[in-house]
């Protein structure tokens, strides 16, 4: 573990990446995650990279995670089983879901993370039906509270793993809505600003030209080429002169991850 | 303040096919999984489910074929997958599902439980949510700044059923200082009609009186209370026993076909009388090792 | 104390005639009261009632008394400073006062008591002002929960003594709605049930004439004249040819009151 | 995560004349008579005050002309009586009042906490509290049942002043487990756009971590954290002192006249620098007499 490589994984990249976009005094929401991948992307890379910001850059970010406020990210978690959770040590577990809804709906947070099962190029997210909603061809969990994310909260992060399947033309299902959806805008809808800012996968960093709307390649990962992120996309996003390569982790960067962050690699699980 | 203490069979007596039930729980933590088993063995049907962010207790209606529709933020089974009999039956048409996010129903619970005939919302601007659900979600316009907003209407259900931690006899449900409290179980007993209460252990009177802030559910909003140790087997209640990993492995799998669904409920629902049967089929030695007090 | 006197105060006449009101089962509201003869009106005699209930005929009766949901009235209190309040057992002590106003405005109440500064003859009480709103003669308090409990309660309980400046003929402010007002049924001003349904004075108890919706007297207490009431009222109330006599308390009931309930006077203080 | 603690005078810098100050407290539990001080020194004026069931806070203000409108469920001084200045002020014309039932109030509070431009009442039908006010009390129908309403605005201020228990240096305040739970201070602190905490004590971070669902102002709410022992004297900190009862009776008698208000605050207001000051000033052998701990 003290011997570092200077190799890095794809999450770790992305652990980095997010925590550059966080910064001093931003308060996160993480949800609780889900299965697998799905909890990578949605609470182990979030928690590592707010760690990560802490310890660097951004000693006053903090996270509401589940229903804790500021958790002790200090003490690496050996696992994540229910009694792990209840006695995680936190600045605040308020007595019910609600306050922290009240938090979403009166702009309390700065930013969020998302995942989907569908994204489309206005950004719109789906996660809770596949093909017609009345009698899908799969359905999903529902909604959490990823529509209050992109109502209410400034900077969303959405982390999904580029597939043809998942970064579709038009969602089936707008759980959560972008920044244009069947030819309206945010402000037509009545929504204020926020929606997705990012887009972090494991090939490319994207986020959203105000003019058009559309989802915008902003980098692409070291090794990954245009061609191979566009294999992966069922749209085509807007696509620049200055797109570039998002920033490998520092020596330093990736010994606190492997070394202080996630020693018990709970955050961020091999493949 | 009455003797409130009964038999989870007959505390649920009153439960008829086509009511509406509202399930407290989140996630994997109190989902009220015995007096669901036992609504199974009654052969309910119909029922409309109002939930929160619902996994075992409600795809196990759902196996059972007694949910005829679902509202509520989530349906699913967390770290464990997507819920294989809720999925299978709404994909099927079997249930009609109106969803709604985390704000939103809770502002549908508060609504009961203030006994107001609808919150407004602005949480659902342009989501689908909204756009398909014209019979619970309409637009109304704020008299003092001309926002368009969204109404959402009550979370009334006929009968609650909720798993505590302890109670005393008189259905005074209190929590432990140390808890996991990402629910909304006290909201949701708030705005019952008919709430039944399963916990953990039936504790003396005197224990409650002395710490009346720990009392999240107060008796006067009880019908009923059932001591069902394990009462949220195969999910966890917090500070007392985690989750059955194995149990809901083998049960994600299990249910992948409705005829393994059917199995699982014979050996561990249909074949049962009781759920002191229930924990017996488990094992109580294999349960004592879930247990996580004292730590 | 152990030695009873056969005569009883008005007061001890009042928590019988209160006591008889209450049903099994029921849960009152009361207030935390005011100073002196208010704190009487509005929550001794009401604790006294509902313990004297519980005694007798409505084992199962409680009260929520300032934010605790069935204290224990088994213990005589020594005082009403805080701390007798902060320590005092009951079965609930909820998080917020919001709580319990969700409580009102669901109508989980069964009975509640109130006093004021004014009450008309439709049964409108004021507790907020004397004379004009915008520059009062006298402004009292506000509001509390006297405006929800007139909406929600279907059993209001008035503890008022008789006074020709306080029974009017219309209040300088309705902060609690009665049967009619400037005219308007409940029904017209879209309440519904509710409403006083009983008003316990020191000289004698009423109701509302349903067909009038004006207060209706119903007994005299014993030793009192017609003229004595009529002369601290006004207005006239509504007077049929059953008019009674308030039925004075049994020996059980003063034993019960003195010894058992209130043996250090805190409830009902002495004059 | 910011270490927040300010001395008295530095975290209410920013308030200024002409602003909209929300007050916790409830009769008389936890008024922030400290920070109330302060502001006097300050010679603030024309405050809107929102509170709920306001005593001391308020008339304090009121005594010093810092108050042109006032919003709540009540104002007065519970078991003393009136309150003189709020009274003496109000009748003179000096002070416009918008009343508010509990429930509405709450709703006010409960809209400011959850972003949203109005909430819906049913409480306020016919009662003149609604009649006389139009401006913030308007009446809507709902969009499902047709009922008529009313709506009310949010209580939404500048700065909000809350006296606590104990907090951690940044700013998370607990409550203990046996306390008087009468108000609404967490749904005021949670509707806050800037707000200051005063506490008893603070104590260390990790005994806030062992506990946090005793946590119930959360340090991210929270502008400034202020240690003011005694903070609400001559009321009650619940749990930690009673109230001053012979204190609260000279108050009461000596504002009878604007003169006697006058002289009240010449001797522990103006006179005095400090919260510091005002302890010495009332005696610490004579507060420590006040005390309720470990009893």
């Amino acid at each position: 573990m003290a011997h570092l490589d200077s190799s890095f994984s794809t999450d770790e990249l992305a652990v980095c990446a997010v925590a550059s976009k966080i910064k001093d005094g931003d308060l996160s929401f993480v949800g609780v995650g889900s299965t697998g991948r799905a909890f990578t992307l949605a609470v182990g890379i979030p928690l590592a990279a707010t760690r990560l910001a802490q310890l660097t850059h951004a000693p006053g970010a903090s996270v509401y995670w589940g229903n804790l406020l500021e958790p002790d990210l200090s003490t690496a978690p050996k696992d994540i089983c229910q009694d792990t959770l209840t006695r995680w040590r936190a600045a605040a577990s308020l007595a019910d879901t609600g306050i922290k809804c009240d938090m979403l709906t009166r702009r309390a947070f700065d930013v969020c993370f998302d995942s989907a099962a569908q994204i489309d190029q206005f950004g719109n997210l789906n996660i809770t039906a596949l093909g017609d909603y009345r009698k899908p061809n799969v359905r999903l969990v529902g909604c959490l509270a990823q529509t209050e994310h992109f109502a209410f909260v400034p900077f969303p992060i959405v982390m999904i793993d580029l597939d043809k399947r998942v970064f579709v033309k038009e969602v089936d299902f707008a759980t959560s809505v972008g920044h244009m959806r069947k030819g309206r805008t945010r402000a037509e809808m009545n929504l204020s600003a926020g929606g997705p800012q990012v887009v972090v996968t494991d090939k490319a960093i994207f986020d959203f030209d105000p003019a058009s709307h559309r989802m915008r390649l902003r980098s692409l990962h070291p090794g990954v080429t245009l061609d191979d992120v566009l294999s992966k996309m069922s749209f085509e996003p807007v696509i620049t002169e200055n797109v570039g390569v998002t920033p490998i982790p520092t020596e330093e960067q990736l010994h606190l991850i492997r070394s202080v962050i996630d020693p018990h690699q709970v955050l961020l699980r091999k493949a | 303040m009455k003797h409130k203490v009964k038999a989870l069979r007959e505390a649920l007596a009153p439960l008829a096919s086509g009511q509406t039930l509202a399930l407290g729980g989140a996630l994997l933590r109190r989902q009220p999984n015995a007096a669901v088993h036992e609504i199974i063995r009654r052969g309910i049907t119909d029922l409309t489910v109002l939930g929160w962010v619902a996994t075992t207790s409600l795809d196990l209606l759902c196996a059972a074929g007694a949910v005829k529709r679902y509202e509520g933020a989530y349906a699913g089974m967390f770290n464990f997958g997507l819920a294989p009999n809720f999925r299978r039956a709404v994909e099927q048409g079997a249930i009609e599902v109106k969803d709604f996010s985390e704000s939103t129903m809770v502002a549908r619970f508060r609504a009961a439980a203030s006994g107001l005939p609808f919150l407004p919302t602005q949480a659902l601007m342009g989501s689908d949510v909204a756009v398909l659900n014209p019979e619970q979600i309409r637009e109304i316009t704020c008299p003092f700044t001309g926002a368009r907003l969204h109404a959402v209407p009550p979370a009334s259900a006929d009968f609650t059923i909720i798993h505590g931690y302890v109670a005393d006899e008189f259905g005074n449900v209190q929590w432990p200082i140390v808890r996991d409290s990402d629910d909304i179980d006290q909201l949701i007993a708030s705005s019952a009609k008919r709430l039944i209460v399963t916990v953990e252990k039936i504790v003396p009177r005197e224990q409650i009186m002395d710490t009346p802030a720990l009392t999240y559910i107060p008796g006067e909003w009880v019908e009923a209370v059932v001591e069902a140790p394990y009462g949220a087997h195969p999910v966890s209640c917090d500070a007392f026993y985690n989750e059955d990993a194995e149990h809901l492995r083998n049960y994600v799998a299990g249910c992948k076909t409705a005829a393994g669904a059917q199995s699982y409920l014979e050996k561990f629902v249909y074949g049962l009388e009781s759920h002191a049967e229930y924990c017996a089929a488990i094992g109580q030695n294999y349960l004592s090792k879930l247990r996580v007090e004292g730590k």
